[in-house]
């Protein structure tokens, strides 16, 4: 797939779920569930560039996301920052850590990557409970209730009308997406998949292996933390309970379902996981059953995702198919 | 003597998770599968030994015992035939086993939960008592632990590095191809040290249920530690998983008794990260 | 010994060999000759059971062994000797040995197949305790064919045995495989670059683009032009 | 052609634990020759490379064109304008061939992307009529091509080649000792070469360097070298020179 | 519509599973009653669920939109519910919302805009006023403090915390050395260091507080290794079923708490035992914290509903729960300014005695009193 038909391919998505509000609008949960599936498909986005296309096993991506959300609403409780400026600042927050986390991994390897970066994952909940984190301002165990909502051009975005945030979420998302489709089709996504394929031979030919991969860091941690900063102000409340194994999970199936290394799978993979577990939601407690179950058979039939599936139905080329894909 | 104390629980510790990690090193080592699920199977070696003792037929600990190690290869095997190996043949199938075993866990789980109720199940105790020499205490149970796990350790050493079955295992975890070329069933061995990890980790789960009881959603921190331990003493190596159990068993104990317990987890994570930090590949690993 | 029949082999989509047809006598040194990525080394492995799909027929010893796994077949006695070599890496030179006698019709002869290949191969004697991924590339190349020779097979199948050796390894190895095969073994194997190769083969066949252009004995490979040219180097 | 020394490697050491595996080795490669490497298995000469490249640290001194590059981490030196290949072949398989050959040009021109110059390469290493085809569907001897042009799109100074011909047959050593000529002479690039086919020294090097245990035996006309004795006994053999 | 719904968020799946349940038995034998009567109003009760999971924020606010923005709820009834993050989301709409959060976040929350929040019911008072029972009725019991050193255990929760950092306030006032005060994170079930500083120590009460069967249930058994001669009180932690059910007689001589207690085994009213007895008999065991406060939650509700004559009057129903209360199985139940169940008088805090292998109702608390003619028994592992 090239470029401009990943392109097409996302306006079309974008398209589609900005025209929804006039279908479900009038309903709050429908909305605030559209409006998760924005901010998961950002993080699950972000997860795909760094593990499915850079080939790290980074499993710190849930916890890049409550350093994030935790760095805005301090900013803005403590300090005074304007929310929309505290994103930011949060995604530089967790940019330093995310950088930090990778300078030990770049001479880790797979399964040791995927350790150091779920180490951080494990700590983070005893560390915003402990009285550092409580000096911080984390609120400790109690997490932060009173975070203030975004405000724009004298515009305050509260939770309450959640059709404004909607198009707001939207407009971020769209942002980050583009951010991912033009690293992924720029040289940085060559430079991924060389030195998945073959480091020796790409740092040979002058690709800067540490460069990449503290970039990919970099840039995959600040885009997380920054939706996660944007999630703070968008519900007004944090807890560490975020960093429970639910949430990981649900991630993870999001990638499942949309296919590593298949860009906008994930993003299709949020609306779907999304959209599933709500659908699951009378089932009670056999949702996380199903939900388990669902991965073993899609990881069986469908080891590429729906878009390995779409692709090879359509006999789709291009780069993301062969970065999945069947072995010779 | 109260570092006496700290240095039993921590020997004690050191031995359990001994033989979860070296489990979770044996697969990793073998076959580069890392298995997501290995904490349920190590609820559902809990939940044999309580579904096994609730019939309350004679034999107590000898009949789960009969009962549960052919139950739990059979299963390991099963699972390893029939869901992991046909991913082999995919691009970046390693990925797509974590995945696919992280929903299996959820899977399990779910279902213990489901079966047997979110709350705790306790089993009865394997011996009664305790030992006491001058002012140290050590309950019967937690040396029938040690002693179980730490024989169970060096019998499976044994057999690693005195049989034709070892030295075929160690042969594929060392180049598969190159066993499968010496006429090494390479498949069948992939399988059967998963199976064989299925009972270690299971087994761990019946003598440990007694102590720390059976609930649905235990086993991600049995994950996490075997995780850390393996990593920290080189995944594949089995020696270094036998030195780093022992060694984070030792640290926990210190550090809870020094610092007090919140302390433990970045104890452990700061050891591991510096020792990776000046080790990539942990204390006794090799890469490939 | 072996007889090939309509042999055609796979990777995925792709048809790596097509209707391949031979005979390897008992007792003869066979020798397979073609261009880089025609497909010696897919029809080496595709008789061991290495590759996964293949169709036709492999009889050997009158059985068809089509579809055997590897180990069954290293039971039968059919050993491959890889291009890779492919050793065990941390492990000695003499536990690499004994696995090479891994089949259960080996395992009775290991002294005396030990005994075998260290007079064959001094030089591995000398270096039992080393590590295999210590042993330089010459080294690892006779450790692999020594290995081989562990499992008592009866027919080897040797892929490129000298490639990447230096010049004078390179005679030394051919050498060793005359000598294995006057003991009685049946040997087909896979080789390029050696000098008068077509003088030490009881038989030669060549394979381009999946199939067997040409099949026959010293004399009729020497009486080819093309032949000397191309793969003889003379 | 003025003779400048165009690479100086002075008392390179490098030990894997106990083993030394290049023992103070130096030698020089002048602008525009053909410089051959050869010496017994595991005497080192890959290991050669991968210190000029900086794959891993070593102690020694490494001069190109005037300058030190001792310590530069593996791209840089890329970027310096010297290029290598590896014995294993190693190639992109997520990639196709015209954008393996992009990948060398794009990250490791000083100058940033030259299209033009790019397909010109995957021209001169004759793969153009295969550029949109996934690179792991070619055979050895085309990986082996894809990673020289690749290389040459970095636009080299020196092109550092490890045996290149090993599992080819007589035809096609023929067709890639063509290749290196012209690299070599149309191109203007200077290139180190490790091979164990003598033949392929002797008509392509002007200066052959002959290692063993990671030590120099000798160095000088390949002529003159595969003649002497101690080359003989310890890596050619009598058989060679008997041929 | 003959049908009025009421909305239900529980941790259906994950950790909090088991409490839950408690709450949804509670709640549904309520819902169950009222329908078996006729209905409220002559319609039928019928519960909404949602799975409030691990009460990660957006999931605790998705549920107020769901239940009361979609389903239009007329109530909801939780158990814990979020610590103050429930506040929030509910108080925007105007269903009357019962939680049982017992932590004064929440309550600081509501302080933040009383009339906004004016739905929110706090069916149990906070961890800080529980804790302060605690210590009252370790005060208060008949039996001869060896020593004045305690060791206060507690979860790294705000509920752990909170009574922790209470509890350790009043022991100091009082002129007890606080000997150790450790912060221990969920899931530690191995308790050898601290024992061994315990053993060290020899303090004359050890209090633990983390609200977890395992692990109040390991620190136990690991304990009676080599027992001090210490008075073991676990608060609120004595409440998960499992602690009874698993250990039997050997939990005996074990305290600990009840807020909004229904007392046993001897409940104070005729009409209470008749409730114990119903609920034993339907569920097969005791009551267990939280079912009660949640059944009483929902009947209070209804009550409120009768009176008004409306159950959509939202603003009403609040205000007449708010102001008149309700006459429950044990006596008044009123909330205060703060709209939080207040511990005393017909609804005090509950503290128990493990004796023969059941949770027996030693205190009542505000005022702190003996409960009828149940003794406090020295434990067995005290010299
Ligand atoms: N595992 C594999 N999957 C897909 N294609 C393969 C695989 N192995 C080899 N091939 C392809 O099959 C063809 C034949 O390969 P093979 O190794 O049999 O050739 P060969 O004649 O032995 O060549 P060489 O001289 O390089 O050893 C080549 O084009 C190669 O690229
Ligand atoms: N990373 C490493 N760790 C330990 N030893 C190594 C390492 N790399 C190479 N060696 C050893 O260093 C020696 C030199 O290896 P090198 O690859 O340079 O040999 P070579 O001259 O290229 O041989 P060949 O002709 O077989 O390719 C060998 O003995 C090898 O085993
Ligand atoms: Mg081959
Ligand atoms: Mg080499």
């Amino acid at each position: 797939m090239d470029g401009k038909r990943r392109i097409l391919i996302m306006a079309v998505v974008f398209g589609l779920v900005a025209l929804l509000p006039i279908f479900f609008g009038g309903s709050k949960v429908i909305m605030h569930i559209l409006i998760m599936c924005l901010i998961w498909s950002v993080v699950a986005s972000c997860w795909d560039l760094i593990m499915g296309f850079a080939g790290i096993f980074s499993f710190g991506q849930v916890a890049f996301f409550v350093i994030g959300a935790y760095a805005s609403a301090i900013f803005s409780l403590r300090l005074g920052v304007p929310p929309i400026i505290s994103t930011f600042l949060a995604g530089a927050v967790a940019a330093a850590v995310g950088v930090l986390v990778a300078l030990p991994c770049l001479r880790l390897k797979g399964a040791y990557v995927a350790l150091v970066t779920f180490a951080v994952h494990m700590i983070l909940a005893p560390f915003l409970k402990s009285n550092m984190g409580r000096a911080i301002g984390t609120g400790g165990a109690q997490g932060l209730l009173t975070i203030p909502p975004i405000s724009l051009f004298g515009y305050t975005f509260q939770n309450a009308e959640p059709i404004p945030f909607f198009y707001l979420t939207l407009v971020v998302a769209v942002i980050c997406s583009l951010i991912i489709i033009l690293v992924i089709m720029s040289h940085w996504g060559t430079a991924f998949l060389t030195l998945k394929d073959s480091e020796d031979f790409a740092r040979a030919l002058g690709v800067s292996a540490l460069r990449y991969k503290l970039m990919v860091f970099a840039l995959t941690s600040f885009l997380t933390g920054m939706i996660g900063g944007f999630y703070g102000h968008y519900v007004g409340m944090l807890s560490t309970r975020m960093l429970g194994i639910d949430l990981f999970v649900t991630l993870m199936i999001m990638l499942v379902i949309g296919g590593v290394g298949q860009y906008p799978g994930a993003v299709l993979g949020a609306f779907f996981t999304v959209t599933i577990n709500e659908m699951l939601a009378p089932v009670g407690s056999y949702r996380p059953l199903i939900l388990g179950a669902m991965v073993l058979i899609l990881v069986l039939a469908l080891p590429d995702g729906v878009v390995g599936l779409i692709r090879s139905l359509f006999n789709l080329g291009g780069r993301g198919a062969r970065a999945g894909g069947r072995m010779k | 003597m109260e570092v006496i104390d700290v240095i039993i629980s921590g020997m004690i510790n050191g031995s359990v998770y001994a033989l979860m990690a070296v489990g979770l090193t044996l697969v990793y080592g073998v076959s580069k599968v890392f298995n997501f699920a290995y904490g349920s199977f190590y609820s559902l070696g809990g939940y044999l030994a309580f579904s096994i003792l609730s019939f309350k037929i004679f034999g107590g600990y000898v009949t789960v015992l009969v009962l549960a190690v052919p139950a739990l290869l059979l299963f390991g095997y099963v699972v390893e035939r029939a869901i992991v190996a046909p991913l082999r043949r995919w691009s970046s199938w390693e990925v797509k086993v974590m995945m696919l075993t992280l929903g299996l866990a959820l899977l399990m789980d779910n279902l213990f939960q489901i079966t047997y109720g979110a709350r705790v199940k306790s089993l009865p105790v394997i011996v009664e008592g305790s030992l006491t020499v001058g002012p140290v205490i050590v309950s019967w149970q937690d040396i029938a632990i040690f002693v179980l796990s730490v024989s169970g350790m060096f019998a499976f050493r044994w057999v690693l590095n005195n049989t034709w079955v070892g030295l075929a295992v160690q042969a594929v975890a060392q180049n598969p191809n190159g066993a499968q070329i010496v006429g090494i069933p390479r498949d069948k061995i992939f399988a059967a040290t998963f199976a064989i990890s299925t009972v270690m980790v299971g087994l761990g789960g019946i003598l440990l249920s007694q102590k720390y009881f059976v609930s649905p959603n235990q086993g991600w921190d049995i994950l996490v530690k075997a995780w850390v331990i393996t990593a920290f003493g080189g995944m594949g190596s089995i020696r270094g998983s036998l030195y780093a159990a022992f060694i984070m068993g030792m640290l926990e104990a210190f550090v809870g008794w020094m610092f007090g317990l919140t302390w433990v987890q970045f104890a452990l994570f700061g050891v591991l990260l510096a020792t990776l930090a000046i080790r990539p590949q942990g204390l006794m690993g090799k890469w490939g | 010994m072996l007889k090939i029949e309509k042999l055609n082999a796979y990777y995925g989509e792709f048809h790596v060999l097509e209707d391949i047809n031979m005979e390897v006598p008992r007792g003869q040194v066979v020798v397979l000759l073609g261009p880089n990525g025609h497909g010696k080394s897919t029809l080496l492995k595709s008789i061991c059971g290495l590759v996964r799909s293949v169709k036709g027929n492999i009889l050997y010893k009158g059985q068809n062994i089509t579809g055997m796994s590897t180990s069954r077949l290293v039971s039968m006695g059919i050993t491959y000797i890889a291009e890779n070599r492919e050793l065990f890496p941390f492990m000695t030179v003499q536990e690499n040995l004994k696995l090479g006698a891994f089949s259960r019709a080996a395992r009775p002869h290991l002294k005396e197949n030990l005994d075998m290949v260290f007079t064959l191969f001094p030089r591995l004697a000398e270096r039992k305790k080393q590590l295999a991924s210590t042993m330089s590339g010459g080294e690892g190349r006779m450790l692999a064919i020594a290995r081989g020779l562990m499992s008592n097979a009866d027919l080897l199948a040797v892929d490129e045995p000298s490639l990447g050796l230096q010049p004078n390894l390179r005679l030394e190895v051919f050498r060793i495989i005359k000598e294995i095969n006057k003991q009685g073994k049946t040997i087909l194997v896979v080789e390029q670059n050696i000098p008068k190769i077509a003088e030490m083969a009881d038989k030669i066949y060549v394979l381009e683009e999946g199939m067997i252009t040409f099949e026959g004995d010293k004399e009729k490979v020497l009486s080819s032009e093309h032949m000397k040219e191309i793969f003889l180097g003379m | 052609m003025a003779e400048r020394v165009l690479l100086r490697a002075s008392n390179l050491t490098k030990r894997f634990g106990a083993l030394v595996a290049v023992n103070n080795l130096s030698f020089q490669v002048k602008e525009g020759e053909i410089f051959g490497i050869a010496g017994p298995n595991g005497a080192g000469k890959s290991t050669v490379y991968n210190l000029l490249t900086g794959v891993y640290p070593f102690e020694g001194r490494v001069e190109f064109e005037g300058r030190e590059i001792a310590g530069l981490p593996p791209h840089k030196i890329a970027h310096m304008g010297i290029a290598r290949t590896f014995q294993v072949p190693q190639i992109f398989a997520s990639l196709t061939v015209g954008e393996c050959v992009d990948v060398g040009s794009r990250f490791g021109c000083p100058g940033g992307y030259d299209r033009a110059y790019t397909s010109e390469m995957l021209d001169f290493v004759s793969l153009t009529d295969q550029k949109d085809r996934p690179t792991e569907q070619l055979n050895l001897l085309g990986k082996k091509r894809l990673m020289i042009g690749a290389s040459l799109a970095t636009k080299p100074k020196i092109l550092m080649l490890d045996e290149p011909m090993a599992g080819s047959n007589f035809k096609e050593i023929q067709q890639l000792m063509d290749l290196i000529k012209k690299i070599n002479q149309d191109l203007g690039i200077t290139i180190i070469i490790i091979e164990h086919f003598m033949k392929v020294l002797t008509e392509l090097t002007k200066t052959l360097l002959i290692i063993e245990t990671g030590t120099e035996i000798c160095c000088g006309d390949p002529v003159e070298v595969t003649a002497n004795p101690k080359v003989i006994q310890c890596y050619l053999g009598d058989a060679y020179a008997e041929n | 519509a003959q049908e009025i719904k009421v909305g239900v968020p529980l941790a259906m799946t994950g950790p909090y599973t088991d409490t839950g349940d408690n709450y949804w038995k509670g709640i549904k034998m309520a819902i169950d009653e009222i329908n078996e009567a006729g209905g409220l109003l002559k319609k039928k009760l019928v519960p909404v669920r949602f799975d409030t999971q691990e009460f990660a924020p957006e999931r605790v606010m998705q549920g107020a939109d769901y239940l009361c923005g979609q389903e239009k709820v007329m109530s909801v009834h939780a158990g814990w519910a979020g610590w103050g993050q429930d506040i929030r989301a509910y108080g925007k709409y105007d269903a009357p919302f019962f939680a049982d959060d017992g932590s004064q976040a929440a309550v600081d929350v509501f302080k933040e805009n009383p009339a906004d929040f004016a739905n929110i019911f706090q069916l149990t008072d906070t961890g800080i006023n529980q804790a302060a029972s605690m210590f009252r009725v370790l005060m208060a019991l008949p039996y001869e403090y060896p020593n004045k050193k305690v060791v206060i255990i507690h979860a790294d929760d705000a509920w752990g915390q909170e009574v922790g950092d209470t509890l350790e306030k009043n022991f100091k006032e009082k002129g007890w050395e606080v000997a150790l005060k450790e912060k221990v994170p969920y899931g530690t079930r191995e308790w050898g260091p601290i024992l061994t500083t315990i053993r060290k120590i020899n303090p004359a009460i050890i209090h633990v507080e983390i609200v977890s069967a395992q692990e109040v249930i390991t620190f136990f058994r690991q304990f009676m290794k080599a027992p001090t001669s210490s008075i073991l009180s676990y608060g609120y932690s004595i409440v998960p079923r499992e602690v009874v059910e698993t250990m039997g007689k050997e939990a005996d001589g074990l305290i600990g708490e009840v807020p909004t207690a229904m007392p046993t085994p001897k409940a104070p009213t005729p009409e209470a035992q008749a409730w114990v007895d119903k609920f034993e008999k339907i569920y097969g065991h005791r009551p267990q914290a939280g079912s009660w406060a949640a059944y009483s939650g929902v009947k209070a509700w209804a009550a409120a509903v009768a009176a008004v004559g409306d159950e959509t009057k939202l603003k009403e129903v609040n205000q007449y729960i708010a102001t008149q209360g309700y006459k429950g199985e044990t006596g008044m139940w009123k909330w205060d300014a703060e709209h939080v169940m207040r511990a005393g008088g017909d609804v005090p805090i509950g503290h128990y005695q493990v004796q023969d292998g059941e949770m027996v109702t030693i205190y009542t608390d505000p005022p702190t009193k003996p409960y009828l003619d149940f003794k406090f028994i020295k434990p067995r592992w005290i010299k």
